[in-house]
């Protein structure tokens, strides 16, 4: 076993450990989930630097026998834009258990239903076999089910249902898709191991799937785990989820599993079936474009703390699918960092709510005052975060959300009109929460909260510092994404 | 094809003969035991299955035909495995239950045989009678079973409905079998298959035969119109029996249909196809729709049972003349049969182990808290849920992916996505059982959730004790008082008022009662409970405490703990045995496909 | 010889009469009869059949005992629970077995 | 040259050691000034280095006079070019710097300013309780616009650029519990941003025609004909829209007045060498983008020509003496914004340069008098800003006084001061380039500038020590804290005005009755704390700055001696001659200004308030500085929130509830539907049956 199946089992033998451990041990616990997810990043990062950009391709591979009988292997690997995402996962997960070390209800169920979808996740980013990207996909779907409604809050029980039954309703779209591939790989020749993602993008296997298969599916596809990635109109499980979900929950989802469905967007959607991505492009674009605008627009208008880091996200995401749909390799390129850049900011946001949540056991905005006072650990954690999400340059948002932009102008100038806008107004909610909530007299009702704890400032430092450092160095980043971004433009024949 | 009385190789129906003098052991057995002992008599059929799949297993590679009548190749082991696993599950998860609820248990396990028996034969029969013969003992033991519980009326109705039902179908299933034999003169399949193909065409009495047929096999495997008792005599029959007859029957129907539509009329797919996937359409649509608005959750699973039958049928529809489809078809169905079977035992393994503690209750809502008294069999369910709704990691996502895969080959997508949509829908109704188990408190226990006192209230409405919940609030708060008394009394109110469901036992039950305001609520007693409790208590992280000073476990809330619930550890033990099975078929389906490539040839082979 | 459709056509009105009788009989009872009217049906089917169709073979003859024997069966294992839920609910209507439904 | 990275890593580190490690230390207050301020200073020092170093190459240069081209060459000097700081594609992003003589220029006032601002600080943040934070935000303040003058590339001033308004949005609201102050820093970072979409959307423009935000490559393009020239005109103006919200031009010079809630030392910084300065340095340094396009050139000018008249004509209304001040500066700003945008390139830039020292003077000395008021006034909820409310202040701070008048004399435009000769340039280019408009625009701003600065001196610097009163009238009387109606304000306004009045002759008299009591009561001098010099931290910083406000103006004599047009220009070097005409005029019409304000508010001969009264309309129109907040406000309200609850409801309603729910709903009623076919009735079980068989033979019949 290699680095990339350790990163996967790694999570899930902690999980199968804590439900071996006794209840009463919360804090033993805690602290194998903490050790398990502190490996797993750590073996994150190794995969992250020790891939080597200059040969590119999928790196890390391994292989394992599954179901001959379809054609399915266990193939694990990372290129350019996985990798990112890996690390990404690494840190979103070490810092969520940090996170929850305050659950006590239930805590092996949760730690162990928290691990067993970060299993999922990694799994999804690492996969080069389709069928596996979708076990583990929806693998990454279902434990939010619990975890959201047992631990959450704010109207956590349909939050949850909604969440769910959108995102496996996506998946239905997902998997009509992949069997619509396999068929037509697979049925029209043999010797194609038609699960296989780089078979599938071999030029030989492209020449199965003709033009109207492709109008077809990619549609199917791209939606499919476009709901994942909050595409609007599919969107609404997002800010209701986010706002149910329990702290490191909420960071994971709006962190990481979001981008799963970029991901997938990317990989299985634009990466197999080109021709449609040049049909339905504008279309999604569209639709990112709508998001990103109306996104913050619905997030100046929210009350809730986490309602309106929810809206942003569907706003962030926006641009996500906008530099996907540009189809060219800037955007791309911004559109994979964005998902990077996004997971971490975002993962810092509701990190801090949770934190603040859980003492004051409110998330109106209008209800804080003049909290940088007392808590000036969390304000400048926030803040770091909300400038961030606003695209000030040093943070890893503006490089990204700069490349994602000058992709769309490259291709579709107007809806780059459109985006930047949208940052600006995105500038102006943020700014207002953070005038009206952290500034401003304090009202000494909050005299009793307390800065943030140890644990939260550890996985809060970790994630700044990578938003720092993504931020003013993003060159193993990018030139790591765009390695692996360019092949796929090709086949799409986007703008190089 | 003739009956050649020295062709009968007796040593090939070795199992079968093992079950049978075990039929005969068991009851003797409990003549002489007695009631007080049935727990040794049920072991007794467990350990005789055990020695029969034994047998059954050396088996394997054997491709021999019984007479003509009963055909013993990979495909009937397999599935002779499959019962026979599925009659010790099932016995496993009745030791308690029948000591509870049911009179003469002892009978009752060698009638699980029988049925077993009668199962098992339909998977080997190749001939029309064998299979109608064998079909009518599984039926004649499940209407015995399904009254079984004779104080119960509804088990008795349950047991007349399904007797009334099964008669009738089996009416129809005989006119048409008498037809069938009519059309082409013989009732072995390999002769049928023969004679089919010479015709050439579809006659109106082999279609007349053919509607009949299907009916009657419809009833058994619950095809949706045929599908009319399911729900009535799942809810009525004693619970393992309601999950023999969804897991036993209903993949031995399988096995019978795969017999006839592969052994006999494959040469006329082409007529059933449509038919069957007309079927499959109904079956798992009505059934998903139909169970998302149960409150029984037995009648779920039978809806949730009807579902998975529409599944299956949408591999029956892929059968084709292509010969790797329609073995990939087959492969498909038995895999998601044999993991169905596991998976059903699991869900119902744990209603049993529910209805044990609980004095058989039966509603969704009464499993409210189950997850957290009994985080195993709460764990378990919850697993054999998501493998109904095919999800990964567990049974069902592999095996329907594998038949829907087959089924994708056969150029039914559109049958597919149909069915894909249904498993979403079914996640639904699923969630909602795991949502009671897992989210919601245990009826008497309202008072003690964070923050969600009110869900127990709507449901169970007990005498209020607003005094006793108001002076448990309040308690904690007297001791600090800088946030203002008016605050304060507001957060006992609510806390009261949040309390007003409680049962009237919670605090005699030993149970620490928290404030119900001291958890996730969004109300602002909350910030009156919790800013007291701050300001007075947790001096440590004030704001001039260094972060890497402070007390993690500051805003920890209180942990909310309930007496678990005593559950067997047999009950535990097939459980987990159940458990296992789901993960292996999810996790490592690689050697039962194995299995099944062979079990599927042989069926074609023949 | 009696033509064979004659004696399929007697089957079928049998059958028929039996499909009737399960339809708009309420009584248990009536209704289990019923069904042994369509299960002679099939008998006489299967008896046509075989000395029709399959003079060699014969097989049908056999069918037809076993379905006789099993129709008897039925019945008596169906007459048998019906009698239990007339002392339960002192009625075999069944119009007024429908404690589950829906 | 090679070291004027060092500027600005130097500030960087500094603020990075302060949040870090200063701040964990017990000592955290004194150790991070001290370090931001060596910092600064070693910025500073760099500065002198990277200046003789240039100083050598133009001597160097000048010895072959005649070769404008080697001059360039030689002058300009880029730093990482090569390497990209990252890469995507066939795009390469560096991190260059350029040392030219502009961004040498502003590399010396921006670290001189910062320094003396910083040590300006330490005795007027003294005792605040987030001292520490104030210099290490002032720190990455400095970075970020040490860091924005040295950028060669687009990208990278763009990423300075939004720094130094993040940071401008930290010291704005540095005192974030007045909500005020918070709501003025979220409005500057936010209206800069409204500025920075358009050059966002400029640069990305230039960046898709050329392929590289290298600003040496732009320009060659540009100059080359390389890009078209529709993109030329659009990029420009939008690039300039930039500026304008970061240099406070009309109509997104709103948030510059706002920005006075930060600190004085914090508003000195933001109007002199940071933040407001970098829109009128990217206009200087992107000029060879604008000088492409005749219509954004003409954009430009008419921007500036429009700002200059109407922040000055609301500088004359105005109370609070940072709100002069920074009417002042808009009012400059488009001064400077309208000569670059005449084409007077030097000329513009040059008064920048002297602008950023006489401003940065007056307000360190508003600072020092504020600070002084601040004790005086406390707990009376009279603003210590109020002009209004001060007076007579000349003999007990006169070390403030005088450099508050070389810096206000200066800023008038009286020769020989330094602002003499920026203005003389900038009115001499615009008569240059046949801009009448501008010109004549420019000369009435002068007379009105010499006016409202002067007005200000006499109030707060002469007559009747007015504070000596202030605690008697009741904060809430409806003078100051009641927002000024047409009645009140004049009266209230002509009341303090004349000093020749008895203290409280002239309450209005609806007030009478209420205040005078208390006024007996209270006007008994030594009451309360009396306003004194302000201590020699921040008094010796006034009169070092106080030097250059003076004499920076010389280093542009034109004829004399005049490096700054040879060093910094476009084009050939730009000497007019000192056109003793337009001189004059310049003069003669400050002092006429200085002369209006003398007879209004020193010697009252004409009464202000009568003035006012006159023309109600026009006084409350500028005193409400045209009703742009208001314009906004409703704007923001109407419109923008309007979007926002708008988009909010769809998401809910139409969304959620009609695309997600309605299906679920839809199913669940199905279900429930479908539910009582299941009637408990066998005869109907069975009846079911015949309708599968009948079913299913139509199958049969009907697809065979």
């Amino acid at each position: 076993m290699g680095y990339l199946s350790w990163i996967i089992a790694a999570p899930f033998i902690a999980a199968l450990t804590i439900m071996a451990l006794p209840r009463r041990w919360a804090w033993s616990i805690r602290l194998v989930a903490a050790a398990a997810s502190g490996i797993t990043l750590v073996l994150s990062l190794f995969v992250f630097f020790g891939y080597d950009w200059r040969a590119g391709g999928f790196q890390f591979v391994e292989s394992y026998e599954w179901i001959p009988a379809l054609g399915i292997r266990l193939r694990l690997g990372v290129d350019g834009i996985s990798a990112p995402m890996v690390l990404l996962t690494g840190i979103v997960i070490f810092t969520g258990s940090l996170i929850s070390f305050k659950i006590r209800d239930r805590t092996k169920e949760y730690y162990a239903l928290l691990l067993v979808l970060v299993s999922g996740v990694f799994g999804v980013f690492e996969s080069l076999d389709v069928f596996f990207l979708f076990f583990a996909y929806e693998i990454a779907v279902l434990p939010m089910y619990l975890l959201i409604a047992v631990w959450g809050s704010t109207r956590k029980e349909y939050a949850a249902m909604k969440l769910t039954v959108m995102l496996v309703a996506g998946s239905v779209l997902v998997w009509i898709g992949i069997l619509a591939l396999y068929v037509q790989t697979g049925a029209s020749q043999a010797g194609i191991s038609s699960f296989d993602i780089e078979a599938l993008t071999n030029p030989r296997v492209q020449q199965l799937f003709p033009r109207t298969f492709q109008l077809v599916f990619f549609p199917l596809l791209f939606i499919g785990f476009g709901v994942l990635a909050a595409m609007w109109p599919f969107h609404t499980w997002s800010p209701d989820g986010h706002v149910a979900a329990p702290t490191a929950v909420s960071m994971l989802h709006a962190g990481v599993l979001m981008k799963l469905g970029a991901y997938g967007c990317i990989r299985l959607a634009v990466g197999v079936l080109p021709e449609g991505a040049q049909a339905w492009a504008p279309l999604f674009l569209a639709f990112g474009a709508v998001a990103s605008l109306y996104g913050a627009f619905s997030a100046m208008a929210q009350r809730d703390l986490k309602f309106v880091i929810g809206y942003s996200s569907v706003s962030h995401m926006g641009y996500v699918i906008i530099g996907i749909c540009t189809l060219s390799l800037v955007g791309l390129s911004g559109a994979v960092f964005q998902m990077f850049a996004h997971g971490i900011m975002t993962a810092l946001f509701f990190a801090l709510v949770g934190a603040i949540y859980d003492q004051a056991h409110t998330r109106e905005i209008g209800i804080f005052s003049g909290l940088a006072r007392t808590l000036p650990w969390f304000v400048g954690f926030f803040a770091i975060a909300g400038l961030a999400s606003l695209g000030l340059p040093g943070l890893a948002g503006f490089i990204a959300e700069l490349l994602i932009f000058l992709g769309t102008f490259q291709t579709y100038p107007l809806v780059g009109v459109l985006a930047v806008v949208a940052v600006a107004v995105t500038a102006t909610y943020i700014l207002r929460l953070m005038a009206r909530a952290f500034f401003g007299p304090f009202n000494p009702r909050w005299s009793g909260l307390h800065d943030v704890l140890p644990n939260e400032w550890v996985a809060a430092a970790i994630l700044v510092v990578t938003l720092i450092a993504a931020g003013v160095y993003p060159a193993p980043f990018l030139s790591m994404i765009d390695s692996s971004s360019a092949p796929i433009i090709e086949r799409v024949g986007g703008v190089r | 094809m003739t009956f050649d009385v020295n062709q009968l190789d007796y040593a090939l129906l070795a199992p079968e003969f093992i079950i049978l003098g075990l039929i005969f052991v068991v009851w003797t057995l409990d003549l002489i035991l007695g009631r007080a002992h049935q727990k040794l008599v049920g072991w007794t059929a467990v350990v005789g299955l055990v020695v029969g799949i034994a047998v059954a297993a050396l088996q394997w590679g054997t491709r021999a035909s019984f007479a003509g009548a009963l055909r013993i190749d990979e495909f009937s082991v397999f599935f002779k495995i499959v019962f026979m696993l599925m009659a010790i599950g099932i016995t496993l998860i009745s030791l308690e239950y029948a000591g509870r609820f049911l009179p003469q248990p002892g009978e009752y396990y060698g009638l699980v045989l029988t049925g077993t028996l009668g199962m098992i034969l339909m998977a080997e029969s190749n001939e029309l009678l064998t299979a109608y013969i064998s079909l009518e003992l599984l039926s004649f033991s499940s209407y015995v079973l399904v009254s079984y519980a004779k104080t119960n009326p509804k088990s008795n109705e349950a047991g007349m409905k399904y007797i009334i039902l099964g008669a009738f179908s089996s009416a129809l299933l005989l006119y048409g079998i008498s037809l069938l034999y009519g059309a082409l003169g013989t009732s072995y399949l390999p002769d049928i298959a023969r004679a089919v193909s010479r015709l050439g065409e579809v006659t109106p009495a082999l279609g007349v035969a053919l509607m009949l047929i299907l009916a009657g096999l419809g009833f058994k495997i619950a095809a949706v119109p045929f599908h009319m008792w399911t729900p009535d005599i799942y809810e009525g029959a004693p619970t393992p029996i309601t999950a023999y007859l969804s897991v036993g029957s209903k993949a031995a129907g399988f096995a019978l249909v795969l017999r006839l539509l592969v052994g006999g009329l494959l040469p006329i797919h082409g007529l059933y196809q449509t038919v069957f996937a007309v079927l499959a359409v109904l079956t798992m649509t009505l059934g998903n729709l139909v169970a998302i608005r149960q409150r029984n959750v037995k009648r779920l699973l039978a809806y949730s049972s009807i579902g998975q039958a529409g599944y299956v049928l949408v591999g029956v529809a892929a059968l084709s003349t292509l010969a790797d489809v329609a073995e990939q078809a087959t492969q498909g169905m038995v895999l998601h049969l044999t993991g169905y079977v596991f998976t059903n035992l699991a869900a119902f393994g744990v209603i049993v182990a529910f209805q044990n503690v609980s004095g058989g209750r039966e509603l969704i809502s009464d499993m409210a808290g189950f997850a957290r008294r009994a985080p195993f069999a709460g764990l378990v369910m919850m697993a054999a849920l998501f493998s109904l709704a095919g999800m990964p990691l567990f049974a069902g996502f592999v095996t329907k992916f594998y038949l829907f895969a087959a089924a994708a080959r056969a150029d039914l997508l559109w049958l597919v996505a149909i069915a894909i949509i249904n498993s979403t829908v079914s996640l639904y109704y699923y969630l909602l059982v795991i949502h009671q188990m897992y989210v919601r408190t245990p009826p008497g226990f309202e008072v003690a959730v964070n923050g969600h006192p009110a869900h127990g209230a709507h449901e169970a409405p007990h005498a209020p004790v607003p005094a006793m919940a108001t002076a448990v609030a309040v308690e904690p708060i007297g001791a600090a008082a800088p946030v203002g008394n008016a605050e304060l009394i507001a957060a006992g109110g609510r806390a009261s008022r949040g309390a007003a469901g409680a049962h009237p036992g919670t605090a005699a039950a030993g149970i620490r009662v928290v404030p119900s305001a001291d958890g996730h609520a969004p109300g602002h007693g909350a910030h009156a409970v919790q800013g007291a409790h701050d300001a007075h208590g947790a001096g440590g992280n004030g704001a001039g405490t260094p972060w890497w000073r402070r007390d993690i476990t500051a805003d920890m809330p209180p942990e909310d703990a309930f007496p678990p619930h005593r559950i067997s550890w047999v009950t535990n033990l097939s459980l987990a045995l159940f458990l296992v099975g789901i993960f292996v078929i999810g996790l490592w389906p690689q050697p039962v496909i194995d299995l099944l490539v062979e079990a599927s040839n042989a069926l074609f082979a023949g | 010889m009696v033509p064979l459709e004659h004696v399929l056509v007697f089957s079928a009105i049998l059958f028929s009469i039996g499909l009737y009788g399960v339809m708009a009989r309420r009584s248990a009872v009536l209704i289990l009869i019923a069904i042994e009217l369509m299960l002679n049906a099939v008998a006489v089917n299967l008896v046509a059949f075989a000395a029709y169709v399959d003079p060699q073979q014969f097989s049908g003859m056999v069918f037809a005992v076993f379905v006789i024997t099993i129709a008897a069966a039925e019945l008596g294992l169906g007459l048998a629970i019906v009698l239990r839920v007339y002392r339960m609910r002192t009625s075999v209507n069944v119009d007024d077995l429908d404690m589950m439904r829906w | 040259m090679e070291y004027a990275w060092l500027a600005p890593v130097l500030c960087a580190g500094a603020f990075f050691f302060n949040v870090i490690i200063s701040r964990q230390t017990p000592w955290k207050h004194r150790l991070s000034a001290l370090v931001s301020i060596a910092a600064i200073l070693g910025a500073f020092g760099v500065f002198l280095v990277v200046f003789s170093d240039a100083l050598a190459n133009l001597l160097g240069t000048a010895a072959a006079h005649g070769a404008a081209a080697a001059v360039d060459d030689r002058s300009r000097h880029l730093l990482f070019d090569d390497e990209p700081w990252f890469q995507v594609g066939r795009y390469a992003f560096q991190a260059t710097l350029v040392v030219d003589w502009l961004s040498v220029m502003m590399l010396g006032v921006v670290s001189f300013l910062s320094a003396l601002i910083q040590v300006y600080s330490i005795g007027y943040m003294r005792g605040d309780n987030r001292f520490w934070w104030f210099f290490s935000v002032m720190s990455l303040f400095s970075a970020a616009m040490l860091g924005l003058v040295l950028a060669g590339n687009f990208l990278l001033l763009y990423v300075f650029w939004e720094l130094v308004g993040l940071c401008s949005f930290l010291l704005i609201g540095f005192w974030y519990q007045e909500r005020d102050n918070a709501e003025a820093a979220k409005k500057a970072f936010v209206t800069t941003r409204i500025g920075d979409v358009g050059l966002f959307i400029g640069l990305a423009l230039l960046f898709l025609q050329t392929g590289t935000f290298q600003m040496n490559e732009i320009f060659d393009a540009i100059a080359a004909g390389r890009i078209e020239p529709w993109v030329v005109t659009t990029a420009g103006i939008l690039v300039f829209l930039g500026a304008v919200g970061k240099s406070g031009q009309f109509p997104l010079h709103v948030w510059l007045p706002d920005a006075m809630a930060g600190p004085t030392p914090v508003s000195a910084l933001i109007h002199s060498a940071t933040m407001v300065a970098a829109g009128v340095y990217l206009v200087g340094r992107a000029f060879p983008l604008f000088a492409a396009s005749d219509v954004a050139m003409g954009f430009i000018a008419t921007i500036g020509t429009i700002t200059a008249i109407f922040a000055a004509t609301i500088a004359l209304t105005q109370r609070d003496i940072k709100k002069i001040l920074a009417y002042s500066t808009i009012s400059q700003l488009g001064y400077m914004i309208m000569a670059l945008g005449v084409g007077a390139y030097t000329a513009g830039l040059f008064h920048m340069f002297t602008h950023a020292f006489f401003k940065a003077l007056l307000f360190l000395c508003a600072g020092s008098v504020i600070h002084s008021m601040e004790p005086v006034l406390h707990g009376t909820g009279k603003s210590p800003n109020d002009v209004f409310w001060m007076g007579g202040l000349r003999r007990r701070m006169p070390v403030t006084f005088w450099t508050f008048v070389i810096a206000s004399v200066s800023l008038a435009g009286i020769f020989p001061l330094s602002g003499f000769w920026s203005k003389d340039a900038i009115l001499a280019g615009a008569l240059a380039e046949g801009a009448w408009v501008p010109f004549i625009v420019g000369v009435v701003t002068a007379f009105l500038t010499a006016f409202y600065m002067f007005r200000a001196i006499y109030l707060t610097f002469f007559g009747e020590e007015r504070w000596r009163f202030a605690a008697a009238v009741p904060p809430h009387a409806g003078l100051l804290v009641v927002a000024p109606t047409a009645a009140s304000v004049p009266a209230a306004a002509g009341a303090m005005d004349v000093q020749t009045r008895r203290p409280g002759e002239d309450v209005p008299a609806h007030l009478e009755p209420e205040v005078r009591p208390a006024l007996e009561e209270h006007a008994v001098p030594g009451h309360h704390a009396e306003p004194h010099e302000s201590p020699w931290v921040m008094a010796l910083p006034l009169v070092i700055i106080a030097i250059p406000a003076a004499i920076a103006g010389w280093i542009g004599i034109p004829g004399l001696f005049d490096p700054f047009a040879e060093a910094i220009r476009f084009g050939p070097a730009h000497e007019e001659a000192l056109s003793p005409v337009v001189a004059s005029v310049s003069v003669l019409v400050a002092l006429a200004g200085i002369g209006l304000a003398t007879v209004m508010y020193w010697r009252p001969i004409i009464r202000p308030d009568a003035i006012a009264d006159s023309v109600p309309g026009a006084y409350r129109t500028l005193y409400n500085k045209y009703y742009f907040d208001e314009a906004y406000q409703w704007l923001i309200n109407r419109v923008v929130l309007a979007l926002a609850a708008l988009a909010a409801t769809i998401d809910r309603k139409v969304i959620n509830n009609g695309i997600v729910d309605t299906p679920a709903g839809l199913t669940g009623a199905a279900g429930e539907r479908l539910r009582y076919l299941e009637t408990g009735r066998v005869y109907q079980y069975a009846f079911a049956f015949i309708v599968g068989i009948v079913l299913i033979g139509l199958i049969i019949v009907l697809f065979p």
